[in-house]
């Protein structure tokens, strides 16, 4: 079997006297979407941080298209095709639309205007083709969303790291940010998302990764994961009624 | 290209100001509010631009004006070849300054300290150096001819300044037309995100801080070679830390022309303060002080911001001022 | 082309630059209208040398006053002065000469200052602009060959060598009770250069040097100081500082009880002045300085003192070298018969001037410098500042060494 | 080299103008803490604490520790002036603009003072300005003695009102969590306002502590507030016991450098601590790691 696109190998984190990641491995195959989940303070975030730079590991190793990634900065791994969205959007406030996505755009493209263009053209695919001029900070909660995703999306990465791109949305966002997330995969990028609307995971995802306090407790296809009694364990409390309610639906 | 278009017009009508009658004094006057409009666009680059707010650029005002001064002085070199080593040395104290605080991660108040404190090292081992003649200073010979880079006529000097001007200017303008440009604001308007994006934000803030230095180095060069005497505390004094963050935020921070107008509404202000009041000491550098505070509460994107808005609320009757949306 | 850019005040309002419209009024000119010769006095008055600046301006405007009581100058008529503020920088000095000389200035006096007093020689050089030095002791300013810059005080080498020569009449007089030295200088331009100079030629005068302090403007605490030169133990401490500092020095040396043989200042920024012996007479007392000072057995000069003490100000060394160059300008302007500038250097090069009030004698210039000009040692003596040497000015005899 | 006769009254002495210096970094660290910002203000805003020391004590002849009393509460109803209605509104909740705020205040308070007062350089002679208390062969001046002992007895005075009132423990809330302390009702502007006044009226104490052997004319707060900065960084931007520590090192570091490679190039030692401290150690020495 060939080596997965992402390959996280018993990295392990811990802050002062916390153990945030605790000898954690899982994978992401090309072409999927793999979902992240655990309970809040399980550690996901701290996860993503290090697998896109952002947070050096104590322990473990990250590989990426089968070389040792682990510790590049960010904006190494970004040019080896793994872009990342943040769980509080991080738009440039200060810059329009078109400028945002520009500057994702810039990693492909080194002039101005071929940038812009980029831009422009990823931002009407995300639906963002109106707002073009207008200021980043003037988009609602729903847009900054998409424009996390296009400007992601613009340096054209092979593994999308969605942090948590759904939450704070209302259902019927919910629902026109789903195919988009589909679309994306379309376009042959592969996905990693961490994910507390469980009603996404189950209906995007191939492949499920549980994390809970700072372990990986579980793993597989998203059926199977949310049967796993240690799953409900560590969901026990009030992320247990949100799983069961998933599971239901 | 409407706005290279706009630089050609502005320098053009400043270009023709000795063609008037002019006198001297206001040649004289309009010297010094380009060079400190050159060294107020050198801070722009880096704190306009790249949000890195520098409250040490004397550092490198006075570094160009040193290796100017000194070379010339006590080596023999020909002024035009210490006028550049002045911008390189600048460059270079600005790359050094730039690699040691931004590789320790230093942001916000903790980069404006350390510039500021870099400044006063300078500025206290310049006057006590040798090299720069301590705290005798140094003077330049008076020499008025070209090979020296002096001019018999206030009027060279000031196409000299005005060029270096027109070069910041178009400097800015690439600035705003480049990738480099782009990655530097996106640094400057959220860090992660632009890392995120595959943006070198060390490398990117380390290039910003050198090419600051490069420019607010040149006006310490002119500085230098214009009145032919320096201290330490005119080279690396606070003075021209203030007034070239002063010019830039005033004008309005992170646009081509914040800068230029910046310096000559401060400078005037300074003039009409003197004038209405007498003598009044202190009383113009209250009137500075009040313009610094009352654009940051009112106008956040300088005068260039309030030009803006007058001609979007002209052009079309906008819903949303971007001023406050950006400011959000 | 430097012809051509205007000399007239009606050629500003042709500019169509900006920045001009600020320009209009400058400089501050008590325009007069008719006959008369516009003078230029510049001063910082505003800014880290204000206080001297102020000082030093009130002197010009004194002398002003009292000429043009006098009706001016002599087939002229009354001066008018164009005052000018300096800002305690070069190039604030240097817009000023600009501005004066487009206000049709016969001539500048004033500068204050060795940073401004070279700025402002060289931009009235370009116009051929008598300019008279006040008080600027680097001696940069009078030998880089300006034909149009005078200085009617006294530069650092002819300071350093009166305050050593001195030093060493008043320690052969006393028997030679002093020995060592120690220098405490602050680190600009005139400490240092000063420092300099003493450490040059005090060896070779029989005095040994056990150290020299430098310390920056401002100093918050002396203690230090006061401690090296306690253990140190010199017979004659040297201090050459700005007023601040060397206010601070002092009461720090009688709070430690160091009572060297003796406080021999050179330019004491605070020695003889009659505003640090009027606050802390107890820090002052039996400090000698060696600085500018007036002749006092000159009427002119008490009488200028009486009026300077009356309008509550106190009698500094700015005031009257101001004074009295103002007098000395205003001597050349008559002698030129004209406000032209080429007479006046003219006028001014054949100087031989007696109506001030410095001890120096008739005025006379060579290559810019006036040979006369020295400075004299003073003493705080019972609460007023004596002069001590030369002893063709002396007002009292030197009380050296310091009774314990 | 040099003998102790010299090294302990150095020590001492620099202990002493560490205190001082330590009261100014405490106002300044305080305000650190709890906003977020360097008060670019603070040189300038001594300044104006000396000139109100010198005044009380000129024109109302009321002694300059006595006034400590009066002025203390009077420069924290100015402190929480500014920060209320000046810094806070105009700064837009932007740390950057807080940074340009600030100055331009330091700007237009030292100016204002100049155009008032002109730039004479004034001092005030009482009577204990000269008294000595001879310590190991040295002395040192009463003045100084006594402004150690209060700089202690205000910051534990200060340390007290952080531990045991409710304003402390708001701002103590405010420093750590600012978000979390506004969701708890607790008024953030007026905490911001509180803390600024506090770290002013600091100055003001400082000020009277200062004015009996020292001078004071416009420009005089800048020769205090580097150090401060350095002070504050190196006790750990925020922390109070940092500060009085910081600050009686720095003192003694000053005093010593001066001593060994003279007083100009010994200001350096103190920027060389402060800039290697901030590459090296931004929380400080005391400060807890980020």
């Amino acid at each position: 079997m060939a080596e997965p696109l992402l390959t996280v190998r018993n990295v392990s984190k811990h802050f002062g006297g916390l153990q945030a990641v605790d000898a954690a491995t899982l994978f992401a195959e090309e072409g999927r979407i793999t979902a992240l989940i655990g309970p809040n303070g399980a550690g996901k975030t701290t996860l993503f941080a290090m697998i896109s730079g952002f947070v050096r590991p104590d322990a473990g190793s990250v590989r990426y298209e089968g070389c040792d990634i682990t510790g590049a900065p960010p904006h190494e791994l970004a040019r080896l095709g793994i872009a990342r969205t943040f769980q509080i959007v991080q738009p440039f406030a200060g810059l329009t639309v078109r400028e945002n996505i520009a500057v994702g755009a810039h990693m492909r493209h080194r002039g101005r205007n071929a940038a812009l263009a980029a831009a422009t053209a990823i931002a009407r695919e995300m639906g963002l083709g109106d707002m073009l001029d207008q200021p980043a900070a003037a988009l609602t909660v729903a847009g900054r969303k998409r424009l996390e995703l296009a400007r992601a999306l613009a340096t054209q990465p092979k593994l999308l790291l969605l942090d948590e791109v759904l939450a704070g949305l209302n259902p019927s966002e919910i629902r026109d940010v789903v195919p988009v997330i589909r679309a994306i995969q379309a376009r042959g990028v592969s996905i990693m998302m961490i994910e507390h609307v469980m009603q996404a995971v189950m209906s995007l995802s191939e492949h499920v990764f549980v994390l809970a306090e700072g372990r990986i407790i579980a793993q597989g296809p998203p059926e199977g994961v949310s049967a796993d009694p240690r799953v409900i364990e560590a969901y026990l409390g009030h992320g247990a009624a949100k799983l069961t309610a998933a599971g239901a639906a | 290209m409407r706005r290279l278009a706009m630089i050609v017009l502005v320098v053009a009508v400043l270009a023709a100001v000795p063609f008037t009658e002019a006198s001297n004094a206001v040649l004289n006057f309009l010297v010094v509010a380009l060079l400190i409009a050159l060294a107020g666009q050198g801070w722009n680059v880096l704190g306009g631009y790249g949000g890195q707010y520098s409250f040490g650029h004397a550092a490198f005002f006075g570094t160009g004006a040193y290796v100017t001064a000194v070379l010339q002085v006590r080596y023999g070199v020909n002024a035009w070849l210490a006028f550049a080593l002045g911008i390189a040395a600048g460059a270079l104290v600005g790359a050094v300054i730039g690699a040691l605080t931004f590789r320790s991660g230093l942001r916000g108040s903790y980069f404006a300290l350390v510039t500021l404190a870099f400044a006063e090292v300078l500025r206290i081992v310049a006057s006590v150096a040798p090299i720069t003649g301590a705290g005798v200073g140094t003077l330049i010979k008076l020499d008025l001819r070209h090979e020296a880079l002096q001019f018999q006529s206030r009027a060279v000097f000031y196409w000299a300044i005005l060029g270096l001007v027109a070069l910041s200017l178009v400097i800015a303008w690439a600035i705003e037309h480049s990738r480099f440009g782009a990655w530097l604001t996106a640094v400057r308007e959220n860090e992660d995100a632009a890392r995120a994006l595959g943006v070198d934000a060390t490398r990117v803030k380390l290039g910003a801080m050198t090419l600051s230095a490069a420019i607010t180095a040149a006006a310490g060069c002119f500085y230098a070679q214009y009145f032919l005497f320096i201290d330490a505390g005119i080279a690396y004094g606070p003075w021209i830390s203030v007034e070239a963050l002063l010019t830039a935020i005033i004008g309005g921070a992170g646009t081509i022309f914040g800068p230029l107008f910046g310096a000559l509404l401060v400078r005037l202000l300074g003039e009409a303060a003197r004038l209405v009041t007498g003598d009044a000491p202190g009383l113009d550098l209250v009137i500075y002080g009040a313009a610094l505070v009352l654009v940051v509460a009112f106008a956040p994107r300088g005068l260039m911001g309030i030009v803006a808005d007058i001609r979007s609320a002209f052009r079309r009757p906008a819903p949303r001022p971007t001023a406050e949306a950006a400011g959000g | 082309m430097p012809d051509r850019i205007g000399l007239s005040r009606r050629s500003f309002l042709m500019s169509s630059a900006a920045g001009t419209a600020g320009m209009l009024a400058m400089p501050a000119v008590l325009r007069a209208q008719g006959a008369g010769v516009k003078l230029g006095v510049l001063h910082p008055v505003t800014g880290a040398l204000s206080y001297s600046g102020q000082q030093g301006r009130l002197g010009a405007t004194i002398a002003v006053e009292e000429l043009n009581a006098a009706g001016g100058i002599k087939g002229l008529g009354k001066i008018e002065p164009v005052l000018g503020d300096a800002q305690s920088t070069p190039d604030g000095g240097t817009a000023e000469v600009e501005k004066m000389n487009s206000a049709g200035v016969a001539a500048i006096v004033g500068g204050y200052g060795s940073s401004i007093c070279l700025a402002v020689s060289q931009a009235a050089s370009r116009y051929d602009l008598p300019y008279m030095v006040d008080v600027g002791v680097t001696d940069a300013i009078v030998t880089r060959g300006l034909k149009n810059t005078f200085r009617f005080g006294p530069g650092f080498g002819v300071i350093a060598k009166t305050a050593l020569d001195n030093l060493v009449t008043l320690n052969d007089q006393a028997g030679k009770p002093a020995k060592t030295v120690m220098i405490v200088h602050e680190d600009s331009a005139f400490g240092s250069g000063l420092a300099k100079l003493l450490n040059d030629q005090l060896p070779a005068r029989g005095f040994q040097i056990l150290e020299t302090i430098p310390h920056p403007t401002p100093t918050r605490d002396f203690n230090n100081v006061v401690l090296k030169i306690k253990a140190a133990n010199p017979d004659i401490v040297i201090p050459a500082d700005y007023y601040n500092e060397y206010v601070l020095l002092a009461r720090t040396m009688l709070q430690q009880q160091v009572r060297p043989k003796a406080i021999y200042s050179v330019l004491g920024g605070a020695a003889s002045s009659y505003k640090f012996v009027k606050e802390f007479p107890d820090a002052a007392k039996y400090i000698m300085d060696c600085n500018h000072w007036f002749d006092p057995r000159n009427a002119k000069a008490l009488a200028l003192k009486k009026k300077v003490e009356a309008q509550g100000q106190f009698f500094t060394y700015e005031v009257f070298m101001n004074y009295s160059a103002v007098l000395l300008v205003a001597d050349a302007i008559e002698k030129a018969g004209a406000a032209d500038r080429a007479k006046i250097i003219a006028a001014l090069e054949g100087s031989t001037f007696v109506g001030h009030v410095m001890p120096y004698g008739p005025t006379k210039f060579v290559n810019g410098q006036n040979q006369g000009a020295a400075p004299v040692n003073t003493q705080v003596l019972e609460n007023d500042i004596q002069v001590i040497f030369p002893a063709a000015f002396a007002s009292s005899k030197p009380v050296f060494p310091m009774p314990a | 080299m040099l003998s102790p006769v010299i090294l302990i009254p150095a020590i001492l002495n620099g202990l002493l103008t560490g205190a001082v210096y330590a009261l100014i970094a405490l106002g300044l660290t305080l305000i650190y803490g709890v906003l977020h910002i360097i008060n670019f203000a603070h040189g300038a805003l001594l300044t104006a604490a000396l000139f109100a020391a010198y005044f009380t004590q000129k024109l109302f002849g009321i002694d300059p520790y006595l006034a400590a009393f009066a002025l203390a509460p009077l420069f924290f109803v100015l402190g929480y002036a500014l920060q209320r209605f000046v810094i806070g509104p105009a700064s837009h909740g932007d740390d950057r603009n807080m940074l340009l705020v600030t100055l331009g205040l330091a700007v237009i308070i030292e100016n204002a003072l100049l155009y008032a007062f002109h730039a004479d350089t004034r001092t005030i002679d009482v009577r204990y300005s000269f008294e000595t208390i001879a310590v190991g062969g040295s002395f040192l001046a009463l003045p100084r003695v006594i402004g150690l002992g209060a700089v202690l007895i205000v910051a534990l005075l200060l340390w007290a009102l952080l531990r045991l009132t409710d304003t402390g423990k708001a701002i103590r809330a405010v420093a750590k969590e600012k978000l979390g302390a506004e969701l708890s009702g607790i008024d953030v502007a007026h905490i911001y306002a509180m803390t600024f006044g506090l770290g002013t009226a600091c100055l003001a104490v400082a000020a009277c502590l200062l004015i009996p052997t020292y001078y004071v004319n416009p420009h005089v707060g800048n020769a205090f507030v580097l150090v401060a900065f350095t002070i504050v960084v190196l006790g750990g931007m925020g922390s109070v016991p940092g500060a009085l520590i910081g600050g009686l090192f720095i003192g003694v570091v000053e005093s010593l450098s001066g001593l060994y490679l003279g007083e100009s190039l010994g200001q350096i030692g103190i920027f060389l601590i402060f800039i290697l401290v901030l590459l090296v150690r931004p929380s400080g020495l005391f400060g807890e790691r980020a």
